[in-house]
């Protein structure tokens, strides 16, 4: 299942890729750090350009599976405002062998991050800036 | 033919609206590129600049067609 | 977190390595198969050493915390009697880098799999076996 | 001296029982083991035979001492 929403609930992600069972469920959890490069973040902004983002969700799910011998993927991202200790994202494979599901739920955040178009602004007491906008 | 562009994240605030209507009409995404860079210089002080067209990443070769959805997409930083 | 239970709450496995905000969680669970080489399995009996087993667990722990830079772990297994689908096993990391907080996990569950002494039969229709105990 | 080894797994069906007492005593991991074999043969049919001395994996040329709890372990399939 591929979402963006508000907030998740991982447990649910994990029901969505355990219908069947598979042997082994591997599951990654994105969360707001409280402190990026020293500077304490007071809170985060996710902007995104869903359709777009919701496609090139599917596309990773799509590629994990043909590059993966996995079963079941879901990827849920949120939108809005987060505090520190927030999830942001969480992606669940399901397999047979769990080496795949490693390595699938790996690929999945390792593409999201250079392929999803979401962007995030990051609240400093001293400013905002969007990550990775400028070197 | 007025072509609507749709701005995110950092290109937002540098061209200050969420979307960007030009009067004009480029054959390619390459010619768009130059006009924006031309408009607002500070685009080009982004890490990266891509333009996704109909939803797609876009090489700047690929030519634009009345009534396709642009997008301006800087650097993501999802996850 | 190391324990060995009846059931297991994969949430709260979660929360236990997420106190402090790191970033980056990864979470492996393994549960029952419904087929083993082609037969249908009816459930499971997990048996453990169990004072043997915490020792080993703990030893994971402390051995992937030197090995990769990661900042919590958690190790749950079962005992006692299990059906198709029900968790066996959920490991959770927290870290900075999730490269680490993967490899730390799938570290976790292959020792595992070597090393605590506990056991598992299967129950098929027309038997069962101690898994892995002959070749 | 009684030395009770505690059985799990294979070796408990094996064996017949989750522990086993025996009036006498072997000075190594090793003579222990040759014990096992003879009086139980079908322990040498399983995958591997560990045991442990004390919660320890231990290697056969380890000596062993009263009071040391000793454990077989067959192969481990837990996860």
């Amino acid at each position: 299942m591929i979402k963006i929403e508000e907030n998740i609930n991982v447990e649910q992600v994990i029901q969505s890729v355990s219908k069947s069972q598979y042997g082994g469920t591997t599951v990654f959890i994105g969360t707001v750090r409280v402190h990026t490069k020293g500077q304490r973040v007071l809170k985060l902004h996710f902007e995104c350009y869903e359709p777009m983002a919701l496609r090139e969700m599917e596309k990773i799910e799509r590629q994990a599976k043909e590059k993966f011998d996995i079963q079941e993927m879901s990827i849920h991202h949120v939108v809005g405002e987060k505090l520190p200790g927030e999830k942001v994202v969480v992606i669940a494979v399901a397999a047979f062998h769990r080496k795949a599901a490693f390595e699938a739920c790996e690929y999945a955040i390792d593409t999201l991050k250079e392929t999803v178009p979401i962007w995030k602004k990051e609240f400093f007491e001293n400013g905002s800036v969007w990550v990775a906008a400028h070197p | 033919m007025d072509q609507h562009i749709l701005l995110f994240g950092a290109t937002k605030d540098i061209i200050g609206s969420s979307i960007y209507s030009i009067n004009d009409s480029f054959k390619t995404v390459g010619e768009l590129r130059e006009h924006l860079y031309k408009q607002f210089p500070s685009l080009e002080k982004l890490n990266s600049l891509m333009i996704a067209v109909n939803m797609n990443y876009a090489e700047d070769l690929l030519e634009l067609k009345a009534g396709d959805e642009i997008a301006l997409i800087p650097p993501v930083s999802g996850g």
